[in-house]
Parts: C-alpha cells; structure tokens; sequence
C-alpha cells in the first residue's frame, strides 16, 4: 500500500482499540445515499511505471527551442546549487514557522529574502512573498487604496498586460476604479500618466522596464502621486534591478517584481514568486506573513512571524488580505541564487543580456523594412516591427526551431507586426546569427 | 546565529557568470542607473552551500519528524514527485510558447498533465470542470467565492452576503470579503452547525454558505442534506472548504451531496510538500452551472485526442494566475493521484481516519475529548485543567515531535487538535501517547516543567512581543 | 575565482602574514626547469557554459533503447528516494568515518548495510564493500589462498568473462595457478569441477545464476572443496538471490556479488559495488572496511571502524590488501535500496523479472531455428542459439531501437550464434512482443 | 540508536513493485529456492526517508564543516557536477552497448568524456597516456606498479624490489605487495628522502621508486633532479603518488621532470566528494615507454572525430576494471577542471598553498611545527609538551570542525598535519587557529579539559577496543 505503513496485524489491533469491526465503521456517519455515485479513476501504478509514465508526458514537450522569448519570464541559468540546498528535506517538507523553536531554518532564510528584496529594490520592508507579481500588484493596488481611502488606479498601459488582466480580475467586485493610459509607441506616456493622476487617485501603477523593455525614470511621475497623496507602485525586473535606478531613487512607495528570473524555473507558468515591497509606513497594510527578528529564553537572537494581527487567521474578515500561505520554498531559492551571484554575478547577468540583445537588435534592424518600436533606452529586451505578421512569424520560426520572440498583437490591437525579444545570458552570438539568418529567410 | 549578510566579504564570489563584453554605463545613460550596486550578500558557493545546510538542521520537518498537525494534513512527500515534477521537460517550457499560433503543438505533453489533473479531480469530487490557477487554498476560496459572485450577477440575483459558520477557517471570511460580501457568522451547536440558527442566516440575499466538513472539529456534518435543501430555495450556492477533503476522499463526493464549489489545497490532500509555506496550489472545482466563469485560459482535449488552450469564454472572471497556476506543484499532486489510484486514494482517507480513532482513544485518558463519538481524521481535544495547551506543544518539540494544531478552533478550550496522516506508522503513534501521557503527567505534579519546555531545540522559546515591538523585519547595511 | 572564496585584500593580507610577496614566492622550491613545460587546456567555463557542454555531451549517448541486455549489469528499477537520500550532502561529502563521534551517519548505514548483506547472502560477516563483483572475486580468492595457504583456483568458465579477465590480471604476479573449467553449453560441469579439485586447491569459484542464466545447486561441490581443505566461493545476482537457495545453504565460504542492481545506475560501467562476505573463521582474512558495534563514555550505542590491524594504514606490506576506500556512497545505496524494497519488493522484482525472461524465452522459441542454448532452470536471463550470427543481429536490432541482449561469441570462441537475453521488471509483455517481432523480421 | 531492523516491522512496505503473475515456486524447482526469505527490514517509505535523514545530521561533511584533514584534500565539492553525472544520457547508459558490433556510435558523447579526461590529465601531467580504469587511488597504484611490472618483464629486467620512503602512504607498500614486489623502506632526513639511505637501497633489482611529492610533511622534495638520474642508471621507473597533486598543479608536470608512472585520487584534488569513504577514481598517467601495457579497452578517437574502444593492445595488463572504470566519478572531474580550466587548475594549487602557509604562520605561536620552511598545501606540526594530538583532534570536533589527520606520517611526534586546502575562507581559517590557541591554553591548565572531549557531538568518545573484541559486525536476527 503506496505510503501506508499498517501492516494487517497492526490494523486489526488498532480497530479493537477504537472499538470498530472494519475501517468501513469508521464512516458511519456518511450514509448510504451520500456515497459516491461513481469513482472510475484510473488504478494505482508502481513507482516504475509512473516514472516512465510522466518522463513520456515530459518528453511531449519541446524544450530545445533556441530560445528568445520572454515578456516577463526569463530563462536565467539557476545555479545547481539552488536545486542542491532548496531541495533538502527540511526546507521542502517542513510547515509554515508557526513553532519557531525549530523552524530557524526557514524563519532566518526569509528574513535574509526580505533583507536582499529590500536592497535590491531599495525599500524599507518586504513580506515573506505573495504567489507571483500580478498578484503582487493586486495587494500593493489595495495597500494603496486601504492607506489612502481612495479607489482609483492609474495604470499604465505598457505594464504587462497578463498582470494588467489579473488586476481587473482581482479587483472586479472591489470599489476599484481602473484607469489605463495608453501607451506611446511601447513607450510609457508619462505626460498622459501625470495628467490621469486627480484626487480621486490611489495609485499609479507602472513598470520598468515596461512590457516593451523601454526603460525609463519615473521621479517625476512619483512626485506628481505625492502631491495628490496617491502612492507611486512600480513594478521591475530583478535582474536588470541590479543596474537600473531604483524604486526608491525614484521615490515610489510600493515595489513589485516577478521573481522567477532569480533562481525559479519557468515550469509552464509556475510556481513563480511575487516579491513586495515598501516605505516603512505602509509596514502595517502589507499582506502577507512577515518575519522579525528577536531572543529566545537564553537570549540567543532569532526569528519569529509577527505582525501577525494583520493577518486572516487573526482578523479573520478584517484582515489586510486572505493570503495564508506565501511561496516559501520559491522565496528560498531566490535568497540562494541571489546569494550564489552577489551583486557582481547578478549584474553581469543583466549586462551580458543586454549586450546581447545590443547585438541582436542591430543585426535584425540591417534586415530589409525591420525596425524597432521607438528609440527608447532598452535593457535585455526590445520590440521591433515586422514588414509582416508577427504571429505568423513566429509561427514559422518555431517550426524551425526557434521561439524568436512574443508577438503582442494578441494583447495590444493594431500591433500585430510587432515582435517583442529578449536576450539572457544563456543566449550566444552563434544563437543570434542563426535567428538573425533564420528570420531573414522569412521576410 | 550569523546571517548570510553577516559573512559576506566585500569581493567574495561564487556562481560569477563570464565577464560581460560591455558595461551598463556603456549601455545606458547614467541617470538611469541605479546609483551603487545593490548591498546583496557576496560568499563563496561553499559559503552558500554550508550556510543552508547548517540553518536546514535547525528546521523540523516531515522528512525527519512527526507533524500531528490538526488541519494541516502533513502527510509523507513522495520522493518520486519531485523527481516528476523537476523533469527538463516540464520545468524548462516558457509558458508562452502555449500562446504562440499553433505553439500548442509543442506543450502537448504539458496541456495533457493540466487536462488529466482536472479530470481525475472532477471524478474524485464528483463535479463537471476545474481550474487549476489558483495558486494556493485561500486564492481558491477567493477563486470560488468570485465565481459565485458571478453566477448570480448572471442571474441576476440579488446576493450581499455569505454566511460563514464560527469553526471555519480565518481565510473563508477573508476570501469573502475581497471578493466583495458581508460575512454573516453562525454559531456551531454539539460541534455541528446550529439548524436554528442557519434557518435564521439563510435571508434572500444570502449568495453562498461555506462550509468545512468534516468541520474544523473533526466531525462530519450531519445535518447535511437538510443543509443543501434550504440552500437551494433561496438559490445560494454551497461552498466546500477542501482542507479536511483527506477525511473523505472516495467515501462521498461533494459534487453527489450537492456542493456548488470546492477548493482543494492539493500540498495537503494530494501531498505535494508544504515548502515552509509554499508554493500550493487551491484547485478549485465547480458544479455545472457555474462553468462557464471559470478563470481562462481552459485546456481542452480536440477530437484527435490532442490537447489546446481556449480563452474564448465571454462569461469567464478572467486570469487569476499568469498562466495556468502553479504548475510543478499540482503536476506532483496529479503524480501522487496516479501512483494511488482507485485503490489508494479511499485507503488513504480509511488510514487517515484510523489513526486519528486510534489516536482520540489511547489519548481520551489523560486529555479531555470534548465529543465522544467517531472522528474523522483529526481530532479536538484538551489538557487536563491547570496545563496549557502551548506547553504541552513546546514539551512536544523538546521530544522531537511538532506540535498539533493549538487554540484552534476557538470554539474548544485550550484547544489541542491532532491529525496524525495516514503515512505515520502504529510505533510513532504509540511513542507520541508515551510520551505525553508521561509529560502531562510530570506537568501536574509540577507546574514549571512543561513551561520550560522546549530545553535541547536549536532555540528556546523566543520573544514575539519584542519582534512586533522592535519590527527589526530586515538587517540594516 | 570558481570555488575560491580570496578577495584581493584578504590575498595581501595572507601573503604579509607568510612574509612572501607574491603567491608564485610559494613555489620558490620548484626550480625554473621544472616548470611546465606546456600547459596547454581549455580555458574555465562559466557554470552555465559548462552544463550546456556536459548536456550536449550528454545526448550524444542513446538511452532510450528497448533494453533486454544484462550480462550482469541490470537495469531495475531504482526508487527516486535511493537519489535523494544518498545525495544529500551529510553523506555525500563526509570524509572516511575515522572520527566516530561524528560519523554515525555513515557507520550506522554501512553496519546496517553489512547486516543486509549477510542476511541476503545467508553468511557470517561482511565489509563495508570493495569496488566491484571483479575485485570482490579476486580479493575472495586471495583470502582463501591465504587462509588455505594454497594457491590454485579452479574456476568454472561459467563465471561471467569480464570478472574472469580480472581475476586474471590481479593475479598475475600472484603465485596463483588459475585452472578453468570448460561449461558444458552453457551450463556449469560440475563434474569436471570436482575432479579439477585436487589437493593444490585454495579455492572453488562458480557463480549462480551462471553467466549463461543457468541456475544450479552447488552444495556436493562445496562438500567436495571441503574434503580438500578447499574453500568454496560464489558469485550471485542480489536480485536473484531473493528467491534462490543462499550460498549459506549451500555452504560456500565466501559469497561475492555484483552490487550494481540494489540501487546503482548503469553509468556506463561505474561506479558499481563489489559485496562480498564470508564464514566467521575467515573474517580476519577480510580485506577492506569493517564497522563493529560498541558503546560511547556514556554507555551509549554506536559503532567504530573496527579490525584495523589487517589494514594498510597499519600494516603496510603486511596488509591483507591495499584497499583503502571502499565504495561508500554506493553501499549506502545499496542499503537505502534493500530497506525501500523489502525482502518482498526484491522477490516481486525477481519474479516478474523472472516471468517476463519466460514469455519472452516462449516467444522466441517459437521462431524458425531459435532454440534455447540449454535446459538448465534460469532466472531473468538465459541464452538462445540464433540461426545466425548474434552480432550481425544484435547490430540489426540496435539500429531498430532494441538492445536485444549480449553476443557471446566475443568471449566464447565457437559461440558466435549465441544471444544472451535478460528481462527485468521495466521491461514489459508490449515490448516483448516488439522484440520477437523485430527480431523474427530479421532471421 | 535504534537500527533499521529494529524499525523493521513484518509486512511493512514501501516502494512495492507490482504483484509478479506468478510467483518463483511455480517457476523453478524447490530444491533451487532459499528456505526463507532473507530478513530484509521492512519499512514505510517515511520510515525510511526519516530514518536516513536523522542519521544524516549524526554526520560532519564539507557541506556542514571545514575539513583540514592533512593528505585528503577535503575541497568543496561542486553541485554542479553532481548534476552533470546524473544526466540520463549518461547514468542509463548500459556499458556492453560499446562492446556490440559497432555499438560505439551508441555511446559517442560517454567515449568522448574518456578521451577527454585522459587528455586534460596527461597535459595537466605531463603524461603520454592515462587510463581511467583504477577505481580508487589504492586501486590506481596496485595498476602503476603492474605497469612496471609488465615493463621490467617485457625488457627482460630481472627486478624484484620497490624502494618506499617511509614517509609514504600505507597503500604504497601493500600496492607494490599485492603485485609481487618485494619492499625495502627508506628513512627520511629533514623532511627530506636521505640521499644515502637511497644510494644504499638502489640495487639493479630495483624496479621503482615510489614517491610522494610533496611528500607526507608537506614539502617538495628538493632532490628530486638526482634521485631521477640515479633511477635512470639502474633502469629502474619513478612512480608517482598523486595524493598531493593539489599543491603542483600548473606548477610542475611529473612527466616534465621524468616520473614515469603517477596515480591520481580524482576525488581529492579534482574535487568529487569523497562519500564517506568512496566512490573513488585513481587515474593512472604514464610516459611513452609504458603505454603499450596500459588495461584495455582504451578510447581512442577516429579521423572523423569520433571515438572507438580498442581493446587490441598484446602487451596489455588486461582488465582492472570490468568496463572503463568508476565512469560517473571522473565525469565529475572531468566537470570540475573544464569548470576551473587554464587559469583555475594552476589557482587552485597557489590558493591551497597560500592556505597552508598561512594557517602554519599562524600557528606557530602555540604548535611546534618542526620544518621551519614554506611548506605546499598541508604541514605538520605537534601540539605542545603533554598535551596529545588525539585530544586535540577530538576537541575540534567539539566545536564544529573535523580533526587534523593525526599520528601520521609517524616520523613526527604526535604529528597534527593540517591541509585547509583553497576552498576555505580566511575567516574559517582564524576561525580554527582562535579556537586552537584558547583550547590548548585552557588544556596546559587543565589537563583533563582535553580529554573529556568532545562534549556535545551525536556521540562523545567511543570504546574501540570492545568493538574488536567483541566483534559485532552485524545485527542478528
């Protein structure tokens, strides 16, 4: 019997104690017309044959794709070592740190997540992670209305439009008001998104780079927020974080990111890692569980979860969210990664990816009626237009073995020429002439 | 206690990616760059490596110690799972490559995972579709809760509130409350729910009543069917809170007893290992009327027996995940389901509820057991008068044992609510009851050794008063 | 610096404190015109680099065949937990158990695992394993020349080749007489193995299942080595030994096996694990590790490397061999392996292995001019006669996707028709049907 | 302590393959069955998960502690590599597939990693020719001396001895034993092999010298240019020990300077983790003149560039390997150099030296270190009058750290050799001297503050004496 130790003898004794003639008895309670009308799933399979099962699923898959696809979710090499020490039993089976005696492990590994999330994204206090950034945004949209006590959102239309999808989902049976400011070429409008921001204004909400990789500088706009006592939330990437000028130099109070580029791997959407962060005031409407440091007994310095009255267990329906359980292991992996690459590794991994994608860019534009978006600074990633539909090409690009990048016609009407590409660092010169050449055959 | 900040060296290095053949500065303007290098710790991977290994000997987990964890179903994590779920061919597909023009050809064996987890779930649970996106048990509850929201709002119906017995879990009114309701709470009576006064809750603009059964008490509903008849009168749906599902697997299905939604946490149920508090997945299945608001994209099976990806479902209530969820997670749920099959996923409830009997009656001499009938598959229970429920789960820890479930639900003093899984053997059974009847024991001739307790573990018992005082919630540079 | 954690102030700091200036001053005892006179490899990669090298490396290999060849290599089943637990770092990267206080970990496993191996094997004493069933058989023999003071070992030519050939090699500069005894079609002749033992005998060595698959009783011809003060040693197949009569019943002195099938990948021929145990009156012959049982200062079980007196370290020349390591890691597999399966989950492997190996023999018996090589009662394995060349064929399947099992006219001189087949419990009745077909298509 | 067969509980199971359709008695006569089935423990899968990771923290490993354990080179070991040995390509490969008639180009990527590592050895080396078949370093003399063997008795040498200095290796004489030579030890003289004592021993039946260079005090042998030279008049060979091959590397070829044999542990300087005990690889280089004698097969690579097994060489020793040796091991190393390359190989040598010289200036205040010399990656040294290396060793472990190897080379009285090697941080290294110097003063106090540790570890002091009488070897039944 997969995973149940009783053995017949060790049965029959336990049912006496309980005073039971089979395991039947023991569901008494569940009458004869509350019985299952039907449970045809398939029988169980030895461990061998569901291994070779599942390797055939996996093997359905393509995963050899030279690869350039991104908007959002980069592949990043992980370092072994983040698999090697995540993957110890005592992180991947152990509970939620209610016991803090003997959960130091994982209760000093997030205080450590939330120490980096804080500096790379430069802000004063970070959670123990939320489910993924679009989540993240959600809660940092609501932090902002719950600290503000208004309702509306400005949104940039050049924020992830997955994300901006989740927003509205989440939000639809809030008092939320969204207000989207188109964009500008790929580039974020930021006169338009200044004149959005009135008094009724909570947020706004941007991203840098934007979903079209322009990177910009967002001051301005946060100090346009500050006047009408709306919160500046920005959402960025954490690898180019490394380089690009922070949220807090730029004076936002809410950070986001997605931090599946630091250590996760892109498994089909998932599990990915929604990092938050933000202004120490704003402490107190942050969701989420959180971990301090403090002494035990004797003393001795440890961590423990607090601030654990805002939280639904406590609050029940008063509480700042019904987020129970954070993303644990995927915040592990990333303090491990981030801690394998130090600030050096991770900032060479953002300037190799854009190297890169400096080379790519130039090579694809030589190729007859290819041109980029708009002539904003760009990181790893850029959107060029395409003299034909992009979908299409991409189509047969990955019939030749290449994800040559995210057409965006399918979120953004009118755009449907346009590719959006990225490069990382797994990415070669040799990869690049073979897309390059690949695609000009297609033109 | 040094923390990986504390040993980093200015200079260290350990995973340095090849030298870059270009420098940001000359990449990028300079008022576009962040103004020095983030302050991330800098070790040598053996640094790494040794930090993690020594700080994972400070943690209890299921790999190395028993969790009686009421309401939490920390049962074994089969090793064989993660090997699945880490396959290259899973764990390196750009979740995007599904939505390119015919990209779906290249996921199949991907989609097909998705396809059969959803499968194999409606058929354990007896209802007509599921998703997949929500990424945890309470983002399922928000997930359900949204669905009937707009179920009615279809309907046109009328609906303001949810009503939500005391022994629930604190995430039902949450989930309720962001997705937009008023919470009515309704007192239990003998560990049920109280008919009268449910009859009292259950006004016309009631949208959805939600409900843990077996309830947080262990105790299977018995009032049911009367439940499920008032309910559809005044047309409000009926909510399922998946947590205790381990207790029922392949003896009812909520679908057949007349459930509208159900969310599974599958890092319980299904066992997919809990993480130090994730990543889970909340799968969340629904009755046949409110299929056509499940969250989009929906995977599909065509005619050829290949799988594709539809988002073309007007009445949907969106995305609630990027993609399709928490993939890798419910793909170990999904290989834990086939490795049991038909035969192991009642077993598994059958065990569950044995040893957690066998638990309430070797135990019922020396705690008091509040209900004195057949629990499922866990159990409420208290000290005896003048020990506290605390101390006896930090004497627990000092013997290597995690704590149950405490104060919870609140309904029951002091409470201690035990759920030993079906994967723990008769001898940890046994040794737990030993152990404490000794401990409990010793305790009431002597107060001040259980307070002690925990003595040997890698810390004492810690200050939380001083954590959420002093908020010290990172290390300053 | 890959793995090396000096930043450049701590490498001043260092070399001020030797009192050197440079690192080259270490190497001041090196003179000029011993230095390299080239030192011409490939510059370091980046990690990433270097697993998309390996797993490029990796895939030039095909192992996805349809697998029937074993020849005492077996591809079973290895349940996933074998992996994790073996990997995990505690054990992985501990040094030999010298220091016991910290070391029980490793002891306990090898204690654990010696008594498993002498309960498989139904005999007195174990080590804590040699390198392979090769070693182990030569190391077997030695002790028996060393306990018998005698040097002739009378080997039936049914003892698998390859350990042949190194019993041959170690043996060389030996005084040891190696006679063989010719296998009659694939069986073993037992006569002749009883006549060729003569007063000169220091030891008997067969092997069950034979190479050929055969499955014997060697119980008179262990009587008969006894009569002759000769030691009687044989091979065995773990798997297989399960269910067959034990070299204890039989009363062998020594039991030797290939370890490989309890938990070891194929790996292309290493790392493997030769088991090896024997009678009470010989332990003090055995070479290699052993750990005993014993108490701490308070009285509390554990256990020590034990018997040293018989190794290198002390005894240098006088050694009973140069063993120094043994195979650790691949013992505690082993031992991982045996406690998931259980004595009943290695019976059901053999068995189902077993019936397999007999619809397949069924089946392709009924092919024109394919006869059985022999009528010995066998295992998993066992030896047909094709009308054909076997190596011809074998390279015929192998092109069609079978590994349809080993030639042995490469060692048998005047077998070249001869195919060695094995089934284990991954196989299945499809993929028999596949190779009868295959093969039937090809005669 | 309970064992796994204490644990065992009859008819407990875990990983339980399916039902056989039938079972052996209908399959094969009695008389070839086992009367009982062996006492195998029988556990849950949790059992044993649980049971192997508690024992696992019962262990000190480089992943957990600093290892200056002097001739083990305790490095880290990289987890990438043990990711590159499990790649499916090359842990399912069957090794008879390269043996089937052209089954070569079944396993080009396995017969390329061969080739390879052969060839980055002899260039690191300075050799003609390397074989991978030796399966430890013990292993990989016993082949070096077989080689000379076969060379002596190819030429016609009538050659019956082999001269060890007495610093060597235990394995050095039993290696040169077990293949048929006769040994004739010679003293050491400052640390160094005494010119004399040699001159004496080389007879014209000399067939080798062996030599440990750096030898076991950790130092170069300065003499190294004559004692080639006066081998080469008796036509006797230079064998090489590679145990200390981490403290040369880049900066001297044995080949270059005229060795003709060298053994390599690959889990010691090539940075494959040492197992608790093994699996090892003891890779052999030798010059032009032994290759023809080499085991076979040897890969060998076609003018296509691809790769073939020769097994076609008549004076070969024959097989010491069943295959091509312990493959999954020196893939790692082979990982592990191409990992560090050019620039790394030589890096690592200077850093473990700079380490070694640093911790032995450092040290010298309170340990009597006797060679006052640059030492290369290790050094001896003698804890003060009365106190025993023993207790030293022992009360390291106390505080985290494994002991020295102690009491070795025997020609230093109560000899601590210390090799921090170069992937230990300076911090580490003050670490171990801070903790040194305060324990060995607090010993020349107290003498018994020594000797009652360790204190605190899974177990304290163990009573090796009963173990070898009473010789418990295994549990019984």
């Amino acid at each position: 019997m997969p995973y149940i130790p009783h053995t017949p003898e060790e049965l029959q004794e336990m049912l006496s104690v309980i005073g039971v003639a089979s395991l039947d008895d023991l569901f008494a309670d569940i009458q004869a017309d509350m019985r299952p009308k039907s449970f045809n799933i398939p029988s169980g399979k030895s461990e061998a044959e569901l291994t070779a099962c599942f390797e055939n699923m996996a093997a359905k898959n393509k995963t050899d794709f030279i690869n350039f696809l991104g908007a959002g979710y980069y592949d990043h090499y992980i370092p072994k070592a983040v698999d090697a020490l995540s993957q110890r039993g005592e992180f991947l089976t152990s509970y939620t740190p209610y016991q803090p005696e003997v959960s130091q492990g994982t209760l000093q590994s997030i205080f450590e997540y939330q120490t980096a999330v804080c500096r790379l994204l430069d802000m004063d206090c970070s959670n123990a992670s939320l489910f993924d950034i679009g989540h993240s945004l959600f809660e940092a949209g609501m932090m902002a209305a719950r600290h503000t006590r208004k309702h509306t959102w400005v949104v940039d239309e050049a924020v992830n439009p997955i994300w901006r999808k989740m927003l509205a989902t989440y939000s639809a049976n809030q008092k939320i008001n969204i207000v989207t400011v188109p964009h500008d070429s790929g580039k974020s409008d930021k006169n338009a998104l200044m004149n959005a921001i009135g008094d009724d204004c909570a947020a706004v909400i941007v991203q840098n780079p934007n979903f079209f990789g322009a990177i910009d500088d967002f001051t301005e706009l946060f100090n346009k927020a500050k006047e009408h006592k709306a919160l500046g939330i920005i959402s960025v990437y954490p690898v180019m974080q490394s380089i690009l000028k922070t949220p807090g130099e730029m004076g936002a109070d809410i950070a986001v990111a997605e931090g599946q580029s630091l250590g996760l791997p892109l498994s089909f959407g998932g599990p990915y890692l929604g990092m938050i962060a933000c202004k120490k005031d704003l402490v107190r409407q942050m969701p989420g569980r959180i971990v301090g440091k403090t002494n035990d007994l004797n003393g001795k310095e440890g961590f423990v979860l607090t601030l654990q009255a805002r939280e639904q267990h406590i609050r029940r329906a008063k509480a700042t969210s019904n987020i129970c359980s954070n993303q644990g292991l995927c915040a592990l992996r990333s303090i491990i990664h981030m801690a394998l690459l130090g600030p050096e590794g991770l900032k060479r991994t953002a300037e190799t990816s854009m190297y890169l994608a400096r080379i790519l860019a130039d090579k694809l534009t030589k190729l007859p009626h290819v041109g980029l978006l708009n002539d904003a600074p760009y990181g790893n990633e850029f959107a060029v237009r395409l003299p034909k539909n992009a979908d299409e090409i991409a189509e047969k690009m990955s019939e030749r073995g290449f994800l040559c990048g995210f057409p965006v016609g399918q979120y953004y009407q009118g755009m449907e020429n346009v590719l959006l590409i990225s490069c990382t660092e797994k990415n070669s010169e040799e990869q690049i002439d073979k897309l390059v050449n690949a695609l000009g055959g297609l033109l | 206690m040094r923390t990986l900040f504390d040993k980093s060296v200015k200079g260290r290095t350990a995973v340095v990616p090849a030298m870059p053949k270009k420098h940001a500065e000359d990449m990028l303007p300079k008022s576009l760059l962040r103004a020095k290098p983030a302050s991330l710790p800098e070790l040598s991977e053996l640094d790494v490596v040794r930090h993690f290994t020594r700080n994972s000997h400070k943690n209890f987990s299921v790999d190395g110690n028993f969790y009686p964890l009421g309401s939490c179903t920390m049962k074994y994590n089969a090793k064989v799972i993660e090997h699945i779920a880490s396959l290259a061919g899973f764990s390196k597909l750009h979740p995007l490559t599904a939505q390119l023009k015919h990209g779906e050809q290249y996921v199949q064996g991907a989609l097909q995972a998705v396809y059969e987890i959803e499968q194999v779930l409606c058929e354990i649970n007896g209802m007509s579709a599921f998703t997949m996106q929500p990424m945890s048990g309470a983002n399922g509850e928000f997930t359900g809760v949204m669905l009937i929201a707009a179920y009615h709002k279809d309907k046109g119906n009328k609906k303001t509130k949810i009503v939500v017995p005391d022994s629930a879990h604190g995430t039902n009114p949450a989930s309720a409350m962001i997705a937009g309701y008023e919470i009515v709470n309704i007192a239990s009576k003998d560990g049920m729910v109280d008919p009268k006064a449910l009859e009292e809750a259950l006004t016309d603009d009631v949208a959805a009543l939600m409900m843990t059964c077996p309830n947080t008490l262990g105790l299977f509903e018995t009032h049911l069917p009367e439940i499920v008849e008032k309910l559809r009168k005044i047309d409000a749906l009926l909510y399922y809170d998946g947590a205790n599902l381990n207790a029922i697997m392949g003896k009812m299905r909520v679908g057949d007893v007349g459930f509208d939604v159900v969310h599974l946490n599958l890092h319980k149920t299904m066992g997919t290992p809990h993480g130090g508090g994730g990543p889970g997945s909340g799968a969340v299945g629904v009755s046949e009327r409110l299929t056509p608001y499940l969250p989009v994209g929906r995977v599909e099976k065509n005619n050829d027996g290949t799988y594709k990806l539809n988002f073309d479902y007007p009445k949907s209530i969106g995305y609630i995940a990027p993609f399709l969820g928490n993939f890798a997670v419910y793909v170990k749920a999904l290989a834990y389901i086939s490795r049991l099959g038909k035969e192991g996923i009642p077993r598994a409830a059958e065990y569950a509820v044995l040893n957690a009997n066998y638990l309430r009656k070797k135990m019922d001499s020396f705690l008091h057991v509040p209900f004195d009938r057949m629990c499922m598959h866990e159990f409420v229970s208290s000290p005896p008068e003048g020990i506290k429920a605390l101390d006896v789960a930090k004497a627990l820890l000092e013997y290597g044992i995690h704590a149950p479930t405490i104060y919870f639900p609140l309904i029951v003093h002091e409470c201690l609510m035990f759920e030993p899984t079906e994967t723990e053997n008769k001898d940890t059974l046994d040794n737990l009851v030993t152990l404490m009847e000794e401990f409990i024991k010793k305790g009431q001739q002597d107060a001040g050794f259980l307070q002690q307790m925990p003595l040997t573990t890698p810390l004492r018992r810690l200050d939380e008063t001083f954590a959420a005082r002093s908020m010290i919630l990172k290390q300053e540079e």
